[in-house]
């Protein structure tokens, strides 16, 4: 550990937050790239280490915890989300960090994700989406694309994936972003950001397991093709991608085209990208290679108080309100004396 | 015209009508006038099933009974003496269940033609023969409420709802019990809506006055004073009372207290005591689920803080996995089952015994937690006040085995001294010299908890297993060996650290009787009932199951005889058979209701007469 | 019971889908009307009776099953949905219903909504969304609005409410609609084109709980206002409401505002609502009253295969591919004989 | 040169290595070998908990074990008699588990210093002498693949792949085994891919080759073929077996397969075996979570069909409320338990039986089910068949308690003659009159199943409780006793229609060894010893849990001694207590791995010298 004390600064480096334990995903795996970012983040974001505590479900994405040397908390499968709300609620001073997989989030924990999302608690979730069940060998998940073949579905998975930003943004999402482990600068800002947002952070990691889905996202993530295939979001800003940025997105009653233009001239009606407009991120969400390019970036973030913000505002009115004596608690019914 | 003044010892008053009829004021009334001259007494709430059922309907009927004596009372009463049924279907479904020669009080008002068909009687029993072996006193309530409160300057409906407090003026006439409690608390209860407060108050009056005018009752009775103890009371349920021990706890123990819940009958009203007693500190959590509800307790333990979580069967059920995880991790969490009748959706709203097996074995792999269960609505009390002391003592779950007859049931509470609660000692680890997550305290064998944000103090628990002391990730066959039988020494040493069990009765005793939970009451008033008919038995009261009082089984073993009455098919029987090999025989009788005094009297004459023929 | 068989034909009316049990609902409760409503939707369905499965969770809404004389599930609390799936994948010759509620459906049962939207199993949802927790006496449920008082938040919830068709949609719903269960009518015609679908068919029905959340619908429903509130959805038609039909709504880039104009000439781009357009949808499925009308009726309706018939479908192309003697089966390893 | 050829009568062989190294292939065709030569044997593979650890890590070692014999085999064995190790992680994580005087054939082109480093060897172990007391062979297997390959037009790395096939043709050289079976693999394997398809039959043979001709063995070995029943046979696991059970009840009772199930390890198998058995009809899904799994397989339970569900440990903890709806509304369902080592994660690719009370005693209040274990990974299909029986016919939830350890061992399985399998005979009701649907069958007190879509049945059920017979909504207090008490005795009565428990071993044995699940094998092979040995132990192998077979009692109280020896900390010898109130004596140990034969025999023989010192 190398700790320097400026000023009352602490400055790390980003192997402080690596703790002593071997990393032990497959070699090729992009959890290392995921980790390595996050470590690099945490460094940037100048906390005190014991600040943090990393919060998992189960999932070869959920052993990070082991790897970092803040505290950590290795759940159980689908749980992490209300875990981390326990943490996050019981001590409002720990930045709290939620490590998941789309099987863990989506399969099993479906269910936390929408009403972490409604309760605006103050964590960041990082879902390490591999659309396959890594740790159990090869299972489809929620997210794997219909008629693969895997192990459970050996003629094709029948189901239609679900889109784990739509979702989130269906549930109330207050911050929500998307990138690929391979843009390592882009996930560590994006890191950085969700920090930085009060409330509940959602952010959605295109991973890929070398072992049992290897290649799922290259069509539109590897480098020649991705500024082609990606839409990079910034608030303010035109829908504008392609490497020579000649391509721009219109969006009316619903309905989505792509407009080709001269690199220099975008036409006037290209939709311009608005952080704190729902519609427009939903129907954002739902872009897919090859019809589309696939959106990445802040999709959403829009300001709200969050839950245990509420929560403590109400403890105090209430103690404000009524005497606070415990005295007065157990007396507070019709009370009577035998002599 | 003065009337007739007995004494009486001991009554048992039920009081039935529709949910709209305000038995449940009228019960807690009577209960407070009854403190206040000096009996002892236990209440029993009885609600329907249903949300709103339709007026007049049997499954529409709430009652609520007490019974008060001028002894101890240990339990609400098998069967009342005294019935008052505000209509056709209240007398309906206590018929029944009523004293042969018992007293009928009945609002002849609501015996409609409409009224009688709905609760399924072909004709009036009030003027047919069929209630012969009853007293019988019809009252025209409705009628003579509403002429006492002719002037007063509020709606026919508001003067209806009156009847309950008119009713009430009866009874405390009857039994000689003053109206000033129940007019302070209309005070109160209607200090914005002073019409409302005045009417209630004249009726509470005329139904007393009228009493003593006119011929309704040819005599009524007085009791005299318990001896209790000297000191300041409340009348007090388990629910109020096990959430108020939990914010003792957080207080004695400086720890935040987070208790999160899935609405579930009959655990919501603990959730709801609690949510109203934010001044306190108390933060509580609505969750999604139960899932969450454990979940998010667990993180609030891991925190640093008293983790919580509340439910009933089918919940605890949602809760075993995530329960394990705590096991694994060991982190103090409270986990309270307030036990119904299941299994499944089963009988919501009706009381049993049936989880102690679940609680001791209701998880995949050896998965030893600490099990405590409240003898009586005030214990409640005191058991969530252990339930955390051990829990942080020992770095483990605890399950607190409540059920829905605790808490709603209500009996006259001793106020404790608060000063007097010792502290609940805990040392958070902050020393990062010679830290390891799973290092062991000898006596204890409790691994040191941390409160996060403590420097130099960062590690990360979680399910898979741990070597013993690092607490890395081990795989390594002998330490998961160790491991398991260190998490069972754990809890079995928490036996040194409670006090040994206690037999109450005759130290001569062939017999013993034991017993765990709500049923304590039952089973102390057959037992006393018992030794006054000569027999000689013995009673031991188990509020720690989990694990057993380290006497427990050469205590047991000393009788010819264990018999071990519960509301389920033989639990605890199935636990000392296997623990100390005693051949426990069982009353074992499932109906969603408490006991009778009387059917337990009868397993006890019936076994210590086989005893006495060998 | 009064079966009329006309060539092959049977004619129900609605009290044959009564049973014999003493329906238990609060008076005053709204659940009567939706039960009324679906028995007359049934008897117009011309079904022989012994088809339906009637499968519900746990609370006041859930209790309907009983209330019918066609087959019945009262399942758990949060549950139903899977158990209609296990009984419509069994046997897919049944039509299969399923009565929930918020709590049920949304709260401890979120995730499985999610699930059957993407598999678009062929059963029947009717939401009961009195936004509140009916059978345990008042505590507040996912739909119930920010700031609600009740009993287990005494100084009001902290969380934002979510909304059931936003989600349904976000979790690739292919039949979505909303009534209230005062438009009886409406209801009725809604879960008819319900049961019309196939695939999983979501119907959102605003209830009124009369003892806990009396009242909550009222401002946008009540006979005098509800035209001006509501917004009544017509695939191919303008998004056109108010007594007067002089208001509609307009979409652009993820926006929406009210055009008000002369009764009989709305302007042209007044957007044309399209039941397969799900960026629409999804917008729609956020107006609230008081800042929009309330749309109902049909809000997604698009065609897809239903996951049984897929499951099946696989099953028919395996026996075809591969022998279905059962000896080949033990007989798949490498044998050898011992004489 | 001829070789000198020894025979043997039973031999334990292991091959280790890292994931990439082929070990389970090589594995499985040495037992295709073995059984060829007619040969009994039994296998237990070993997998990484690590996906795909990094190369040359002692956690990332696969490893594969046989037991082979003249005679009859009931283990893979303890410890191997033979290491093949692939590199020297694979030596390191075996030596302190290898029969002294052993034999090491270890791969040397693997001992770099890198290699070596990474095992956390300080020195090459084949160099120094700490290997001195086993017989080591050092051969450069990968070296020499490569070389016999020369020839061959396939890659280098193709060739080295080759190294698994050399080294098994060396092994079938040393233990006299031919090489077709494995050449028939090759040939099936790889038909698209012929190149490699050859290269690899010509490592085969040349490994095979070299040891006739050089000097790597100065011995070969010979084993005659053990005394099997005659028979076709083939090689069976525990995953495999219980699916093909299924499939073969789903036809036997002429009804729909529903298997619903989420992914856990060691269940997922099962599930996948089944999902590629679609020609067979049988159904998969493969649900969000756990809960929806069992809720599933509930619904088509409902429909008319065989719903079934299967998971470890943590899902089986999530499961437990829905396993109550199952009790409560009295439906035929499935569930398989694959158990693992927990609590909660714990270390879920290891073995162990801790979920016996779970089963038992894992649902709120009052909920019995049936409960069968297999013995052994053929054994799983017969269980399979027993539980589709069973649970048709008494309408109730069956739990199969399986293990890790069952699912992945293999052993001969001599093939059953499908059409001498009764049928199982399903009576759905369909006749209206005087239909009720809690009616109940007077001899199994079954209530009627009800197919839905027939006409003139339809009728409600679910969790609340009903009255008997007319299936009502019922809070009557009696009725609640009574239905508790008719689902107990329904599962009893189950008593009546399986085996009786049978005692193996010696009439006149003073010593009963009781076991249940997977240990079947350890324990048989231990007592045939202790019998060798000249003790007189019999032995009890359970296979039905719940309820237990009704002569198991006086059976059992026949022995001055009941010996349960489990892997856990003692949940069968808890039964026995309670139910027998007998002193039962446990061996419990949970170390993740199957029991070695030779700790249950050195328990045996202390508890056998301590009975005759009395
Ligand atoms: C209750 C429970 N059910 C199932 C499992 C088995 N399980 C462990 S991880 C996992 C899914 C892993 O997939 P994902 O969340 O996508 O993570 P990944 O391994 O791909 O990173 C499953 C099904 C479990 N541990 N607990
Ligand atoms: C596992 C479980 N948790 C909790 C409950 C208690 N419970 C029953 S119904 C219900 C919620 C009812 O609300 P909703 O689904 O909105 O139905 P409503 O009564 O409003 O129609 C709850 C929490 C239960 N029965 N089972
Ligand atoms: S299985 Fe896939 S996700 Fe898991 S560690 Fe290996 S490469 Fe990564
Ligand atoms: S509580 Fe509300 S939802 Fe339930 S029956 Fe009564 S009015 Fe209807
Ligand atoms: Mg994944
Ligand atoms: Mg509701």
């Amino acid at each position: 550990m190398s700790v320097t004390e400026q000023e009352g600064q602490i400055t790390y480096k980003w192997t402080d937050f690596k703790s002593d334990q071997d990393v032990r995903w497959c070699p090729g795996c992009e959890d290392y790239a995921i980790l390595k970012a996050f470590q690099t983040a945490l460094a940037e974001l100048d906390i005190p280490r014991e600040k943090h505590v990393v919060v998992s479900g189960i999932g070869c994405s959920s052993r990070l915890p082991y790897y970092m040397s803040t505290y950590g908390f290795h759940g159980i499968h689908g749980r992490p989300i209300p875990i981390a709300t326990g943490v996050k609620v019981a001590n409002p001073d720990l930045v709290v960090w939620v490590i998941t997989g789309d099987g863990d989030c989506l399969s099993i924990g479906g269910n936390h994700l929408i009403h972490v999302m409604r309760r605006n608690v103050d964590i960041k979730i990082l879902l390490f989406d591999n659309r396959i069940y890594g740790l159990t060998k090869g299972q489809y998940s929620p997210t794997s694309d219909k008629g693969m073949v895997n192990r459970t579905a050996p003629m094709g998975t029948v189901e239609e994936p679900v889109e784990p930003v739509a979702l989130a943004l269906a549930s109330g999402a207050t911050f929500v972003a998307r990138t690929d482990a391979a843009y390592l600068k882009h996930l560590i800002h994006l890191i950085v950001e969700a920090h930085k947002h009060k409330g509940t952070a959602f952010l959605h990691i295109y991973q890929n397991c070398y072992v049992y889905n290897d290649g799922v996202f290259d069509d539109f993530t590897q480098r020649d093709v991705r500024d082609d295939r990606n839409l990079v979001l910034e608030h303010g800003k035109p829908l504008i991608f392609g490497k020579n940025r000649d391509k721009g997105l219109r969006f009316k009653d619903g309905m989505v085209e792509i407009a080709e233009f001269e690199p220099a001239d975008p036409p006037e009606d290209i939709t311009i990208f608005d952080e704190t407009n729902l519609s427009l991120a939903f129907a954002l969400s739902k872009l897919y290679w090859p019809r589309f390019p696939v959106p990445m970036g802040v999709i959403r973030r829009v300001e709200q108080p969050s839950f245990e913000e509420l929560i403590y505002g109400q403890i105090e009115k209430a103690k404000q309100k009524f005497s606070t004596d415990l005295n007065k608690l157990i007396y507070s019914g019709d009370v009577w004396e035998v002599k | 015209m003065a009337k007739k003044l007995e004494s009486l010892d001991k009554v048992t008053v039920k009081f039935a009508g529709d949910s709209g009829d305000g038995v449940q004021v009228m019960g807690d009334q009577f209960g407070n006038a009854t403190a206040v001259v000096g009996n002892d007494f236990a209440t029993l709430p009885d609600y329907p099933a249903e949300i709103r059922a339709p007026q007049g309907t049997t499954y529409g009927v709430s009652s609520y009974q007490i019974q008060f004596a001028a002894y101890d009372v240990y339990t609400p009463g098998d069967i009342p003496d005294v019935l008052v049924a505000f209509n056709p279907a209240a007398l309906k479904v206590n018929l029944t269940s009523l004293k042969p020669g018992g007293t009928i009080i009945a609002n002849e008002d609501e015996f409609t033609e409409q009224n009688l068909r709905k609760a399924g009687f072909s004709s009036n029993p009030l003027e047919d023969d069929s209630l012969g072996s009853f007293r019988v006193y019809r009252v025209p309530i409705t009628r003579l409420t509403i002429e006492s409160l002719k002037d007063e300057p509020v709606g026919h409906k508001d003067k209806e709802r009156c009847r309950n407090f008119f009713a009430l003026g009866m009874m405390c006439w009857l039994f000689s019990r003053p109206l000033e409690p129940s007019i302070e608390f209309l005070k109160k209860r209607f200090a914005t809506k002073v019409q409302v407060m005045e009417a209630n108050t004249k009726a509470l009056k005329a139904g007393y006055n009228i009493c003593d005018t006119m011929e309704i009752f040819p005599i009524h009775y007085q009791l005299p004073p318990a001896k209790l103890e000297p000191g300041k009371y409340r009348n007090v349920n388990g629910a109020f009372a096990s959430a108020c021990g939990l914010v003792v706890a957080s207080h004695k123990s400086g720890l935040p207290l987070i208790y999160s819940g899935y609405p579930i009958t009959p655990a919501s009203e603990t959730l709801e005591v609690l949510a109203a007693l934010k001044q306190y500190g108390a933060v509580t959590i609505q969750s999604e689920d139960e899932i969450s509800a454990i979940t998010m307790a667990i993180g609030a333990a891991y925190s640093g803080a008293i983790g919580v979580t509340g439910t009933s069967g089918p919940g605890l059920a949602l809760k075993t996995e995530a329960l394990n995880l705590a096991v694994m991790t060991e982190l103090p969490l409270i986990v309270f089952d307030f036990q119904r009748s299941g299994p499944s959706t089963g009988m919501p709203t009706k009381t049993e015994q049936t989880d102690l097996l679940f609680a001791l074995f209701g998880r995949p792999a050896e998965s030893p937690v600490i099990i405590l269960s409240p003898s009586s609505p005030a214990d409640c009390f005191w058991i969530s006040i252990e339930a955390v002391r051990l829990a942080t003592k020992y770095m483990t779950p605890v399950i607190v085995l409540s059920e829905q007859f605790l808490v709603h049931s209500s009996e006259p509470w001793k106020l404790p001294d608060l000063d007097k609660i010792p502290p609940i000692e805990v040392n958070f680890r902050t020393d990062p010299k010679g830290f390891y997550p799973y290092m062991r305290d000898e006596k204890t064998l409790a691994r040191p908890w941390v409160k996060l944000g403590t420097p130099g103090l960062e590690h990360t628990l979680g399910g898979l297993e741990k070597s013993n002391i690092q607490g890395t990730i081990s795989y390594e066959p002998e330490n998961h060996d160790l491991m398991n039988k260190l998490r069972a020494q754990k809890i079995q040493k928490v036996a040194q650290d409670i006090p040994d069990a206690q037999i109450m009765g005759p130290a001569d005793a062939d017999v013993v009787v034991v017993g765990w939970g709500g049923t304590y009451g039952h089973i102390k008033a057959a037992i006393e009932m018992a030794n006054q008919d000569g027999m000689k038995v013995a009673m031991v009261h188990l509020r720690y199951l989990n694990p057993l009082q380290k006497n427990l089984g050469d205590l047991l073993r000393r009788f010819k005889k264990v018999l071990v009455p519960e509301l389920n098919l033989g639990q605890l029987s199935y636990v000392l058979r296997a623990k100390y090999l005693i051949d426990a025989i069982g009353y074992n009788r499932i109906t969603g209701r408490p006991f009778y005094v009387s059917e337990l009297l009868n397993f006890i004459k019936d076994e210590y007469k086989s005893l006495r023929m060998h």
